[in-house]
């Protein structure tokens, strides 16, 4: 049992701030060989920047770091990465105009007996780790840039992989995937575990702790809590030692009143992306979209609003035609889009939090193109309060909040627009419990207001938990249209997995099981 | 959520500021200079005179790198602005024969129609701005010298001469005050409105700004237009002062503009920067070459000397930071 | 008129006054030349026991202006002006004449319209040099040998340049001869071989006459036509004097280069200033002597640079 | 995935080449000189004597550019090289004098210094490049300067004979041969080892490089280091050509230099680009001037046709893109 082993990593008394914030006080924390310790905390508790001291990313203000039972001092990425110590760090670092095996190899390249990049073994490997661990069809060749979200967190796993750490920390590694996904994660963690590496995992799908971790740490306001064996200990205590509540139920759906339809998409069509995508939502009314990471999902909202082109099909908002390619066009028209990349197309990580949020809402708090100051701050607070944003101030600069927090900010600017549709991907993506419940909240509310909400979500529960209805895609296609009301999560996987139904829920509900592909 | 006092305050906000740790290598230069240079060449450095002088020298870069910052925050550039001066004070010569008001508005709208050249090349057929206005500078300089064959253009106006000469409240010359207002209505421009809150944006990240509605082309068109426009102003101002144009005048001054707005602390980036940043550096180099005389340095020294306060400003800037941490 | 200006006459009885001299350039270190204009300068007024004040725009003429405005501030006795641009001077000498300085033209004379607000002019005008080098050329060989010309030039945007190739393409006009668009190759040798070069690949042998307006440049260019072959067979004609073109002309690479002296320069601009400030009436012009100098006068000339 | 025969793959793949729009308009650009000029200037365009030639005329701009190309791909910019090759041919003059070992290695060793500077200011004190390397530029024009007093510097050595005039084959010039050399060794550096591999990787996502445990300040600091280096092998060359020196003769190449890499579809924000784009890029400037001379344009006209061409050279690129979408 790890106890009698020697910790592999141990930090102690561990301090950091930043600027205006105390990110970490005198916080300790070991990890030993084979095991799995979770990291768990509300946004901006201070994971992230913890497991950075670790990897050298920090320097820490004061603590002490041993490796082996050694204290060493960490100076760098390299050093930590040659005592062994790998990480998927939240924010996906991927380097955008490189294929995905040097994003694979990144800082880690094979060289042949002449002292010169070895392609083929790079190319070879790549292949080798894309298929046989990580599960990623995509060709090694293919530009990282190009991939989906989901795709570029799995590069980074195999990234760490090939790092053959003993101690590979994990910083919400699944936020982007959705189950199928994640269980090869959970294969590939319950091996590494089986070679004595030591896994630190942060999350916020508890479950997943629960399910995976030996021991749990939490950490709040960046300071211990507590250390648990998981075995000892409950989802509910968790939450409560977490936020420091407890939390009835994630999702109180108070239903909406539905209105006419406002938003219609007639055989919308791409090829080799979706074809023949057909929908509508009312007003009042949260759709949900289903399906696994690269179905197509997002690909479809991103025509919709108009940042993609799309081959064939018409969209229309309260009866008018959307013109296509315009996004400007589309926020005119009542449109709102969260993307679900945060970094790459949500955020302007170099302003602020207050400069991010009012971006499209600026014309409506402006006459003759002047921004009326008051009006924006009191906006901006108000949301900062509603959804607990932790920053030190509305002028912090976004990219320096943590990520559950930047997050929460992109949110934030599309939930102020008030729009008359709003899509939203992937909305609660790294969000912690406390704060998704507020989220929870605001969704509902804006329906009740008769805004009409397209939720696109790889976590099942929450579909189940705030939608009217929902559509699954598989493959660019949709197979299957269901009501929520007496819908079990089965049927809406299977469909996912692309076994076709009908568009009809009646029909669903009736065929639940026994479909073959 | 932090218990500092006032002033601790108020001087880290001073640390933050873009450029502040040029303006910190520039005082300390001044005041440097306004101790040395009585021992060295007799000159009174810190005079009202001295100071307001600097000011004017600098009036005609001050104008445009207040276009160009507009320019480089979202996130592109203008090395076409030294051709363009040039080209407009050629016209602005020419066209002073017909009256002040032909010169002053044909100058102004030649400007926005060369910016608008510019806009429509980056931002309509979304060629690289970098090698298209280092292409249009070519022309435009050609242009003026075709007009001139080479030779100084005189202007003929009594108004240039009002504007390069007078002053107002008798002690801030004209040019100045333009310069002054300029600086006054682009920093409000940046910071206040909904337009320029939006070319923060699309220099932060272009792609954003355009998954959040805003139309990006024609906000980056706009921008060259306004360089251009700041160009026209600039050489409206210039030919005021020396009431002739010279197809010689401002090759090269595009790296004195892009070094003003860089050293503010404006990203060459993009998505980060300030008017007042501007001034700072606009001023820095003023004040530098304007001391490098008190001290009468010869022009290797004055390089050498640059050379190492530019190092050391920037050094500041980082160092600044640091402290921060 | 320049009785009314400070002059010794009015700074009364201290005789061995040492005076200021200012002096405005439009470069000192952007070409040997002016360098040793303002060396040559310093060194008549310093031997003088003046002080020399020098402020260079290094190819600027706005910084000039600018300049300008710094030295009137300073108020020197007499302001010494190697002017970037003949036009723009005008309203130099009309500031400083108000300011009550007397102004001196160096090596570039103002404008007309100028002429009424400065004090002297010293040396030869570049246009004039280029001028008479195009006529050694037409007197050699007639204005109806059908020449063809090429030329090379160091900046195009450049007022001295521009003046250089005006005043030779201005004697060129009465003749038959073909003038080649100018080359530029920008204050680099190599460049300007490459330049040449081009030229030999477009014209082969149907140059018969390279005029360069730099000899540091030229020299770039003779190396090309040795390099071709055509030593001898294409007539190089060249200014500036430098020790190396001497060497050329010398081995018949070359065959005339116009040396401005700027020794000469100084020397006359001395005489002129003496007499300006201790008050004497000077006449305008004071033309300094110009070398012409070919094979059969080269050994009595040594170059400066 | 697709089924194309292999000639479109090709054509397609030479599209997606960097700057393969630079060369299309070049290769149109030679086409038409070589039709027009015997009719204006009867000079025969399209020999190999020309075309050598122009590759000669382009060696040091060329060896520099590579460099360039390194510093930029990495994210980076050095205005510096102007006067770095200003200085270290000046030096490389002085040192001839004793010999040419001492002239060789010297040289080489002085450009690696000067590239350690930059170096260490830029990626040690982690200060701006684009105002650091105009500082530093401004230092190294200045000791140029003060080294020379202004005056050309002569060469001394029958070496630099050899490396300016001979030729291998009989008819690959040495400059040329060896600017060969370091386009083929850089392209393989770039693309086939390690630290090319890197040098992308910093360029394409500085935090992702560091993440991956990349030691990006020495990386960056060694593209500077390159860049002198090759400085100072583009001095020897052209001292080698010129036997001589003057502290005036590479003021603004940098602008030439880094509109070579930028044509040659390097992007200026860093982890993109291709030596052989560079390439593209030097020659592109090369053919140009060379064939303005067969046309018998005076400098107005090359500037505005250079203008225009630069323009119409970008919209094939992104037209050409356009077409693939
Ligand atoms: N570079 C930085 N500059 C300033 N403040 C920072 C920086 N990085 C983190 N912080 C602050 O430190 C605190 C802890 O952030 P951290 O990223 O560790 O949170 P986290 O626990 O990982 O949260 P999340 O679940 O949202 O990822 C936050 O308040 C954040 O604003
Ligand atoms: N910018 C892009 N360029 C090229 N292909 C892309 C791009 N973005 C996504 N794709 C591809 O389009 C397919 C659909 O991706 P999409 O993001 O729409 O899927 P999704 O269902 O939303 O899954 P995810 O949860 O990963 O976002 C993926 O196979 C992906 O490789
Ligand atoms: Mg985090
Ligand atoms: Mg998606």
């Amino acid at each position: 049992m790890p106890e009698k082993k020697q910790p592999l990593v141990e930090l102690k008394g561990i301090t950091k701030s930043f600027p205006g914030v105390k990110a970490l006080s005198d916080v300790s924390f070991d990890i030993y060989p084979g095991e799995v310790h979770a990291l768990c905390g509300e946004n901006g508790a201070g994971k992230s920047t913890l497991i950075k001291v670790m990897t050298g990313a920090h320097k820490p203000d004061s603590g002490k770091i041993f490796i082996d039972g050694n204290e060493i001092v960490i100076n760098s990425t390299q050093q930590a990465m040659e005592s062994g110590i790998a990480c998927i760090y939240q924010e996906l670092s991927i380097a955008p105009q490189l294929d995905v095996a040097k994003n694979v190899f990144l800082g880690n390249m094979f060289v042949n007996k002449a002292g010169f990049l070895d392609l083929k073994k790079l190319y070879r490997e790549t292949d080798d780790i894309l298929c046989n661990y990580i599960g990623l069809k995509v060709s090694p060749k293919k530009p990282a840039g190009e991939l989906s979200v989901g795709q570029q967190q799995m590069v980074e796993i195999g990234r760490a992989l090939t790092r053959r750490a003993r101690v590979i920390i994990m910083d919400e590694p699944t936020s982007s995937l959705s189950e199928s996904e994640a269980d090869t994660l959970f294969k590939l963690i319950k091996m590494l575990k089986d070679d004595n590496a030591a896994i630190v995992y942060i999350s916020h799908k508890l479950d997943e702790v629960m399910n995976l971790a030996d021991r749990i740490t939490v950490i709040r306001d960046g300071r211990n809590i507590i250390t648990m064996d998981t075995k000892d200990t409950t989802q509910d205590e968790l939450i409560s030692h977490m936020i420091g509540r407890t939390l009835e139920n994630l999702y109180q759906k108070v239903p909406a009143k539905q209105g006419e339809k406002v938003l219609e998409v007639k055989q919308l069509s791409k090829a080799d992306v979706f074809q023949n995508v057909s929908f509508s939502v009312n007003k009042g009314e949260i759709l949900g979209f289903f399906g696994l990471v690269g179905a197509g999902r997002s690909e479809i909202m991103r025509a919709i609003f108009g940042v993609d082109k799309y081959d064939a099909g018409e969209i229309l908002i309260n009866g008018k035609k959307l013109s296509p390619g315009n996004p400007a066009c589309a926020i005119e028209a009542g449109l709102g889009f969260c993307t679900e990349d945060r970094k790459l197309e949500g955020l302007m990580l170099r302003l602020s939090v207050l400069q991010n949020m009012t971006l499209v809402k600026l014309p409506a708090i402006s006459k003759a193109g002047v921004v009326n100051r008051k009006k924006q701050s009191s906006l901006v607070n108000q949301y900062v309060e509603n959804i607990s944003i932790k920053t030190p101030s509305v002028h912090q600069l976004t990219g320096n909040l943590s990520g559950g927090n930047q997050q929460k900010v992109v949110l934030a600017k599309w939930l102020m627009m008030n729009p008359d549709v709003l899509i939203v991907d992937e909305p609660t993506r790294g969000i912690d419990v406390g704060s998704k419940s507020e989220i929870y909240g605001l969704l509902g509310e804006l329906s009740r207001n008769g805004v009409a909400i397209i939720v696109v979500s790889s976590e099942i529960e929450e579909i189940m938990g705030i939608c009217d209805r929902v559509i699954t895609v598989c493959e660019g296609e949709v197979t299957a249209e269901m009501d929520i009301e007496g819908l079990d999560c089965e049927a809406v996987l299977s469909a996912a997995l692309g076994r076709k139904h009908r568009h009809n829920a009646e029909i669903v509900n009736n065929t639940k099981t026994g479909n073959k592909a | 959520m932090n218990s500092n006092s006032k002033e601790t305050n108020l001087w880290k906000k001073f640390l933050e500021m873009n450029g502040s740790g040029v303006l910190i290598a520039l005082i300390s230069f001044i005041i440097l200079v306004s101790i040395i240079s009585p021992h060295i060449t007799g000159g009174k450095y810190l005079t009202w005179t001295n100071i307001i002088q600097v000011f004017r020298q600098q009036t005609y870069i001050g104008i445009i790198a207040c276009g160009m910052t507009f320019v480089i925050i979202s996130g592109n550039i203008d090395l076409s602005v030294g051709s363009q001066l040039t080209l407009l004070t050629v016209l602005c010569a020419n066209f002073s024969h017909y009256g002040n008001l032909a010169a002053i508005f044909g100058t102004l709208t030649l400007g926005l129609v060369l910016g608008f050249f510019n806009g429509l090349f980056v931002s309509g057929l979304k060629l690289n701005p970098f090698i298209v206005t280092l292409g249009t500078g070519s022309i435009f300089g050609a242009l003026a010298m075709i007009l001139t064959s080479g030779f100084t253009k005189r202007a003929d106006s009594t108004l240039f001469n009002y504007i390069g000469t007078g002053s107002v409240l008798g002690f801030i010359p004209m040019p100045v005050l333009i310069m002054l207002c300029v600086v006054l209505i682009f920093a409000f421009i940046l910071k206040r409105t909904v337009f320029g809150q939006r070319i923060y944006a699309i220099g932060a990240n272009p792609k954003a700004a355009r998954y959040s509605g805003i139309r990006s082309r024609a906000f980056v068109a706009i921008t060259y237009i306004l360089s251009g426009f700041c160009c026209a102003l600039a050489a409206i101002t210039l030919i005021a002062r020396s009431t002739s144009a010279n197809p010689a005048v401002a090759g090269g001054k595009e790296m004195d503009v892009i070094l003003s707005v860089v050293l503010g602390g404006t990203s060459i980036l993009g998505g980060k920067g300030s008017i007042w940043g501007t001034v700072i550096g606009f001023l820095f180099i003023g004040f530098m070459s304007n001391g490098f005389t008190f001290l009468n340095f010869n022009q290797y020294m004055q390089w050498v000397v640059m050379g190492i306060i530019l190092v050391i400003a920037l050094a500041i800037d980082v160092y600044k930071q640091k402290g921060r941490v | 008129d320049s009785s009314k200006k400070n002059t010794a006459a009015d700074s009364g009885p201290e005789k061995e006054k040492a005076y200021t001299i200012g002096y405005c350039t439009m470069g000192y270190s952007i070409a040997p030349w002016v360098l040793f204009l303002g060396d040559n300068l310093k060194a008549e007024c310093e031997k003088r026991g003046w002080k020399f004040n020098m402020l260079s725009a290094e190819g600027d003429s706005e910084l000039q202006a600018e300049q300008i405005q710094t030295m009137i501030s300073k108020k020197p006795d007499l302001i010494l002006i190697f002017a970037g641009d003949a036009s723009l001077c005008v309203d130099w000498v009309k500031d400083i004449d108000a300011a009550g300085i007397h102004s001196v033209l160096v090596g570039m004379d103002v404008k007309e319209e100028g002429r009424k607000y400065a004090t002297a002019f010293v040396g030869p005008d570049q246009e004039q040099m280029t001028y008479n080098v195009a006529s050694e050329i037409i007197k050699e060989y007639g204005p109806d040998a059908g020449l063809t010309i090429a030329q090379i030039g160091g900046v195009p945007q450049q007022y001295d340049y521009i003046v250089r190739v005006k005043g030779f393409n201005e004697a060129c006009k009465n003749t038959n001869y073909t003038l080649i668009e100018p080359e530029w190759a920008h204050s680099n040798r190599a460049d300007a071989q490459g330049k040449m070069e081009n030229l030999l690949a477009t014209y082969g042998d149907k140059i018969d006459i390279l005029m360069g307006y730099d000899d540091d440049l030229t020299l770039g260019a003779v190396a090309a036509i040795e390099e071709a072959g055509l030593t001898g067979k294409i007539k190089v004609y060249s200014i500036t004097g430098m020790v190396e073109a001497l060497h050329a002309i010398e081995e018949g690479r070359m065959v005339m280069t116009v040396q401005n002296s700027t020794a000469e320069i100084a020397r006359v601009c001395g005489n002129v200033m003496d007499k300006i400030l201790s008050g004497e009436s000077v006449e305008y012009n004071n033309p300094s002597e110009l070398f012409y100098i070919t094979k059969e006068n080269v050994a009595d000339y040594k170059g400066e640079f």
